[in-house]
């Protein structure tokens, strides 16, 4: 039963150490054939996953250590869609810059298996340890483009304030073990009031906070999405963000319901000021991938909306946008994947007159800024609409009116961008590197996802509901 | 029918979008009977829906939060009188696009475009919930970025576009708003639950009053009222038949009609109603101002379609609910005949600029009446349309002087600059090189239909009354105590135009110079707008920015850092910066802390 | 005890003072080791042997030598913490005083159990059953986590151009 | 015999004075030293709560997070390693590339 349950995690993990068997005795004309390996097991697992969500699995395991209840398995579901969205663009984009280390795949495939585990969890020690690998994978997937020294330093700076946040969170998670005498989240929250039970939790909830990327612990963000990789830019701002906030949903909601009321608040200011930072700031960026990356921030703004308002809707709100913004997020750097090179190419100017030169690539990323900036037929739209809804119903509707406000300020970035995709005039340039299939499949899958979920959002916030009646 | 007429224009746009190249000059052709096609369709939904009545029809859309939501469509008078306004102008202005957008780059991405609108327009206007109505209203305004900004090499298009993308969009934040509030405030949106909700004072206090305003927002914003009118001067950068359509007839008056589709909403707050009703009276007064002093024909065209909307909101505001929906109609007709007959002068003349034009009458023998006629219609002079529409309204403003004031400056300002561009252009001896002529028979017909319809389609006052009347229907005065006023007025202004500025060989500024000042800079708003609303964002933005990056690290590590670094290069490895990010971090912690145990 | 205890206090915040203020970041890994064994004292003083033992092995033998190691393998300069701006010293200063603050506070307000239970018996025994009964799933996943460690220096390490 | 409170006052200081030398030092090497001694407060903060409350738990987390410190300082000296290749080689004023 425990192994059946755990199948999906067992068929990454096989994979990972397959794959890394398999780059030793690989010629190199061959890597390519990882990538299809650790597709192929990451689609496996999505597949159980998948199963599992649908038959309305609810598994506690090794005594509750393990907890594959519904909303887990949603953000599974979601994680593993991610990567292998993110898997997909890797293929070319490794191809391109003359990569073709395997560890690049074991180790994305090892950081979901870690964003998996996280989520699945109800005892902090395995928590603390599924997020450390998640972790300490993505740092090394940071720095992968070891000449280029902005990888480097894009890993540098991620690790640093990782390490710190893992840090002041573990700090934090001792300090609850001894007021509770238990890493078992249903006790800890039980027994952890008073004032020092606050100041852990600030610690604990700051550790997350730093993988959210909201304010103030978002400062590594912009760096780092713009220095890494642009496919482990892609899974950094969606499935880790989606993993650490179901983690921070999970010990806030259902852990610690009674520490609501000044949590809100917080979480609020939090939202709030990420909304505010996230969207002023990426005004003013040039570089397209840095401005994304402050979008996602933003981003992360509203989805926070849920823990401030902390009603089931607005949670389950914030899981249909999560879901969504996978798809339009990863887009967005993919696309942005296929145009640069090894001496840059994603400054606003580099996009001019995109849709004459690739008119595929120049739709699928209106496709997704537009969804981005919530505008109508698209998921964006839906998932914005849910979460302000939310808000106004839970007794919070400033918060629902400054994001309101802010979105209206997003869209003079979103549709600059447009603006340089569509009429701005191109100047001669070798033509870029047609898209593989896999890339192609998984920006027409996204693409497709964003906007079929913004016209039949239903089935989808069905699930989202679901999935929470059965967190409590 | 209603299907037909909603998707046939979807269906042009998705072939053009398929083929659109290959079928080359074509694509028009297919654009243009297809949407034809859906005139029939708008003639048989007449006949199907006779006043009084509503057809529903709704499927379950999102059905989870509140009462859910449904898409569908609603046919009632209403909603059938726009469709075919909509229907027609379209039409016709397609029709003629086939001529006047030959030859161009683009020309079936144009007519795309222009399909894509049509269907969206359609939509917005059957949608029987408000959360439809706002997505189709998005996408209105999509297209009306996409066409303004249609000649995109142009840098004024691109500028155009944008500014009017985000002003509207900034009354659109407002109609959100308003929807997420009725939304939770009755937990529905389905529209005719809503009105009777509102009818029944269900729905009562300030949320009545505060949705109703925040829902007139967004009216504010699509039809160019003040204060979010500064967009659409700018907007004539688009093609002359996109301004006949978009900017005349069709989707800024969907302003308009989002209020008298709401109307009972507004009906039941009397401080909604006086707010729509004021805000359309100075809308009317401050564009027929700056119309008097502007020089470039589309943009008087323009002010005028301002002016008139305002007219329209005013006649909604002071209860004349059938007349400024007939002003809508009229408009409609009328004023995409000035705007074709604008872009065959600017064809023929090859310049926009009024100063430049002059003795054009005899070169364009059919423009020239064409002109007139939509001049005469929009001055209210009977028995052209406007007069059946515009003399209601004002004479519904004659109990509040301020307003009755306002309406008839406006109608005196109205002939004054209508005809000031009329003599302008037409009378006198030419002022530059005019090259070219009357343009083709698909230029031409649209502009003899439209002539035809801006003479007549005020006649049908009686039956448009008894068709679209809110009931009780009130008596429909078309003529009243106060029309010889009003037609006093109106003619004073064409007066004065043809003393002014007939048979002038150059005009000089006839105003005095500090307000012709003030209006040709249109008041200053668009400085005023740029130094209180734009630069502050910019400047937080780049407040923002500086915050982010530079303040933390700034603060802490001061210059010497930079001198230091930057003389010995690096050896090593050193982490300044990141370490400042940590810093940020943990100052947030004890913060947070710090607040939670002061909450506490 | 209490001496054993003072002895051992001494040697930590002596030892992590040390790393702070040390100008050569060699010393500051020597200190960085007497932090350790001032910590695995802690550990013994508490009955956890084996933990001691273990921060003995990992801490001050591993992973201070790949300090070492990283300081040898790049650049060696003078870090002396008071060279650097009178800012940046408010900036962590303060953060790190308030911190300190809010959390001595906080603890001493708590009303902590001030008597040891004696040691179970059985301690290394106790922890290898825990191991793999309840907590079998974290040390899989710490094993897949030491393997992502592993492969990520690996190939971060690795020279570039040489045999991948 | 020192109380509970002694080790937790001990592990604060701990906490703290790693905190202070990570965000002081300039050398990365010295800042992954000063966040390993925060991981050591943590890591006595649990193995005390653990021995005064008669648990074994904790002390298995002190075991875990050994581990895991052990590995993390692993890839972070091999980020630092592969930085300081590329940096040795391009010549760059400092870890400035980034920035808005």
């Amino acid at each position: 039963m425990n192994l059946a349950a755990l199948l999906p995690a067992e068929i990454l993990a096989g994979t990972a150490l397959a794959v890394l068997l398999a780059d030793l005795f690989l010629p190199h004309r061959d890597k390519a054939y990882l990538g299809l390996l650790s597709a192929a097991g990451l689609a496996a697992a999505l597949g159980g996953t998948a199963r599992q969500l649908a038959a309305g699995l609810h598994a506690s395991l090794w005594g509750g250590i393990f907890l594959l209840d519904p909303f887990a398995l949603f953000f599974q579901t979601i994680v593993l869609g991610a990567a292998l969205l993110v898997l997909g663009v890797s293929l070319p984009y490794l191809e391109r810059w003359g990569r073709d280390d395997g560890e690049f795949y074991a180790l994305l495939l090892m950081a979901v298996l870690g964003a998996m585990m996280m989520v699945a969890s109800r005892n902090f020690l395995e928590i603390y340890v599924a997020m450390e690998l998640l972790s300490v994978s993505s740092y090394a997937l940071a720095g992968f483009l070891r000449p280029d020294p902005r990888s480097g330093e894009a890993a540098l700076k991620y690790y640093l304030q990782g390490v710190l946040a893992s840090a002041a969170l573990l700090y934090g998670i001792s300090l609850l073990y001894g007021l509770s005498g238990s890493l078992d989240l249903s006790v800890v929250g039980a027994r952890s009031a008073g004032s020092l039970g606050v100041v852990a939790l600030v610690l604990v909830a700051g550790g997350f906070a730093l993988k959210i990327a909201a304010v103030p612990f978002h400062m590594w963000a912009p760096d780092t999405y713009q220095g890494a990789p642009a496919p482990v830019a892609a899974f950094l701002s969606t499935a880790s963000k989606a993993a650490a906030f179901a983690v921070l949903a999970r010990v806030l909601l259902t852990a610690f319901p009674a520490a609501q009321g000044p949590w809100q608040e917080l979480f609020a200011v939090v939202a709030a000021a990420s909304m505010a930072l996230g969207n002023l700031a990426a005004l003013g960026q040039r570089n397209v991938r840095r401005m994304l990356a402050y979008s996602s921030i933003a981003q992360g703004g509203y989805v926070l909306i849920a823990l401030a308002v902390a009603t089931p809707t607005a949670v389950a709100a914030s899981l249909f946008y999560l879901a969504v913004y996978v798809f339009m997020n990863v887009g967005a750097f993919s696309v942005l994947s296929f145009l640069a090179g090894p001496t840059g190419g994603e400054e606003l100017a580099d996009l001019d007159g995109l849709a004459e030169r690739r008119p595929a690539l120049a739709l699928a990323l209106a496709v997704f800024l537009i969804s981005l900036a919530g505008m109508p037929l698209t998921a964006g739209l839906m998932g914005k609409l849910y979460l302000f809804y939310a808000a106004v119903q839970g007794g919070y509707a400033w918060l629902a009116l400054w994001g309101v406000v802010f979105t209206v300020v997003s869209y003079f970035y979103y549709f600059r961008v447009l603006r340089h995709l569509f009429w701005g005039t191109a100047p001669p340039r070798p033509a870029a590197p047609a898209a593989s299939v896999p890339a192609g499949l998984a920006l027409g899958a996204a693409t497709l996802a964003t906007v079929l979920f913004g016209v039949f959002p239903q089935p989808l916030l069905q699930l989202a509901l679901h999935s929470l009646g059965m967190l409590r | 029918m209603v299907l037909a007429v909603w998707l046939l224009p979807l269906a042009s746009f998705l072939i053009l979008l398929a083929a659109g190249r290959r079928l080359g000059h074509r694509s028009g052709v297919v654009s243009s009977v297809l949407t034809g096609l859906t005139l029939p369709g708008v003639v048989a939904l007449l006949a199907a829906a006779p006043a009084g009545t509503t057809r529903l029809a709704a499927w379950p859309w999102l059905g989870i939060l509140g009462h859910g939501l449904s898409l569908g469509w609603l046919v009632d008078p209403l909603s059938v009188m726009m469709a075919g306004v909509v229907a027609l102008v379209s039409t016709l202005v397609q029709v003629y696009s086939l001529a006047y957008m030959k030859g161009d780059r683009d020309f079936p991405v144009f007519f795309a475009e222009i399909s894509l609108f049509t269907f969206a327009m359609q939509g917005l206007v059957f949608a029987p919930d408000l959360l439809q109505l706002f997505i189709f209203w998005e996408l209105v305004g999509l297209c009306s970025y996409l066409l303004i900004g249609f000649w995109h090499t142009r840098p004024a298009a691109a500028r155009a576009a944008t500014k009017a993308f985000v002003v509207t969009r900034t009354g659109d934040l407002g109609l959100l708003a308003g929807i997420l509030l009725l939304w939770s405030a009755t937990g529905t949106l389905n529209i005719p639950r809503l009105l009777a909700l509102a009818g029944s004072g269900a729905l009562g206090g300030w949320v009545l009053t505060g949705s109703a305003l925040l829902v007139f927002a967004g009216a504010v914003g699509k039809s160019a009222q003040f204060p979010l009118h500064t967009w659409l001067p700018d907007a004539m950068e688009g093609p002359t038949p996109i301004s006949a359509l978009i900017h005349a007839a069709t989707m800024v008056a969907a302003g308009v009609y989002l209020v008298a589709r709401m109307y009972p909403l507004f009906a039941a707050s009397p401080t909604a109603l006086e707010v729509v009703a004021s805000i359309g009276a100075l809308t009317a007064l401050l564009a027929a101002g700056m119309g008097l002093v502007e020089n470039e024909l589309k943009r008087v065209v323009a002010y005028s379609t301002m002016s008139q909307l305002g007219y329209m909101m005013l006649g909604l505001g002071t209860g004349a609910y059938t007349a400024g929906l007939f002003q809508l109609f009229n408009h409609a007709f009328f004023k995409s005949l000035l705007f074709l007959a604008a872009g065959s002068v600017i064809h023929a003349a090859d310049t926009h600029d009024l100063r430049r034009m002059g003795g054009l009458a005899r070169r364009l023998p059919l423009s020239a009446p064409a002109f007139l006629a939509g001049a005469l219609a929009l001055g209210g002079i009977p028995p052209f349309s406007g007069f059946f529409s515009k003399d209601p309204i004002i004479a519904a403003t004659a109990h509040q002087p301020a307003l009755y004031a306002a309406a008839l400056a406006g109608a005196l300002l109205t002939s004054l600059y209508i005809f000031r561009a009329y003599f302008l252009v037409f009378a006198g001896t030419p002022r530059g090189e005019h090259p070219g002529g009357e343009g083709s028979s698909a230029m031409r017909g649209p502009l003899w239909i439209l002539t035809v319809l801006s003479l007549g389609s005020g006649l049908a006052y009686h039956f448009f009354h008894r068709y679209l009347g809110r009931h009780p229907a009130a008596p429909y005065p078309v003529w009243s105590g106060s029309t010889w006023i009003t037609l006093a007025v109106s003619g004073t202004g064409i007066l004065l135009a043809w003393l002014l500025f007939a048979n002038r060989p150059v005009e000089r500024p006839r105003l005095a110079a500090p307000a012709h000042r003030l209006l040709a800079e249109r008041f200053y708003l668009d400085q005023l707008y740029a130094g209180t609303i734009v630069r502050p964002i910019l400047a937080l933005s780049r407040a923002a920015s500086w915050l982010d990056r530079r303040a933390v690290d700034g603060l802490v590590n001061g210059l010497a850092r930079m001198v230091m670094s930057f003389g010995r290069g690096l050896r090593r490895v050193e982490v300044g910066r990141a370490q400042s990010y940590a810093l940020a971090a943990f100052w947030g912690l004890a913060l947070f802390i710090l607040l939670l145990e002061g909450v506490r | 005890m209490p001496e054993a205890f003072g002895i051992l206090t001494l040697a930590t915040l002596g030892g992590a003072l040390g790393v702070v203020l040390a100008t050569d970041v060699v010393h500051s890994a020597y200190f960085l080791v007497l932090a350790f064994l001032g910590v695995a004292g802690y550990y013994f003083l508490l009955g956890g042997e084996f933990v001691g033992a273990v921060q003995i092995l990992i801490y001050a033998g591993a992973v201070a030598v790949l300090f070492l190691f990283a300081v040898m393998l790049t650049r060696r300069r003078a870090d002396p913490v008071w060279g650097r701006s009178p800012a940046r010293w408010l900036g962590v200063g303060g953060a790190a005083a308030l911190l300190a603050w809010l959390l001595l506070t906080h603890l001493e307000r708590h009303p902590w159990p001030t008597k040891l239970p004696p040691p179970a018996p059985h301690n290394t025994a106790l922890i290898g059953k825990a191991l793999f009964r309840p907590f079998v799933v974290p040390f899989e996943v710490v094993s897949v986590l030491l393997l992502a460690a592993l492969v990520g220096a690996l190939l971060l390490a690795r020279k570039e151009g040489g045999a991948s | 015999m020192p109380s509970l409170g002694d080790f937790l006052a001990v592990g604060a200081g701990l906490f703290v004075l790693g905190l202070f030398g990570a965000l002081m030092k300039r050398t990365a090497v010295a800042v992954l030293m000063g966040i390993e001694l925060m991981l050591n407060a943590a890591n006595l903060n649990l193995v005390a709560f653990a021995a005064f409350s008669g648990r074994i738990s904790g002390q298995i987390f002190a075991l875990f997070v050994i581990a895991l410190a052990a590995a993390e300082v692993a890839v972070g000296l091999a980020i630092l390693l592969s930085l300081f290749r590329s940096r040795a080689t391009v010549r760059m004023d400092d870890i400035d590339l980034l920035k808005g």
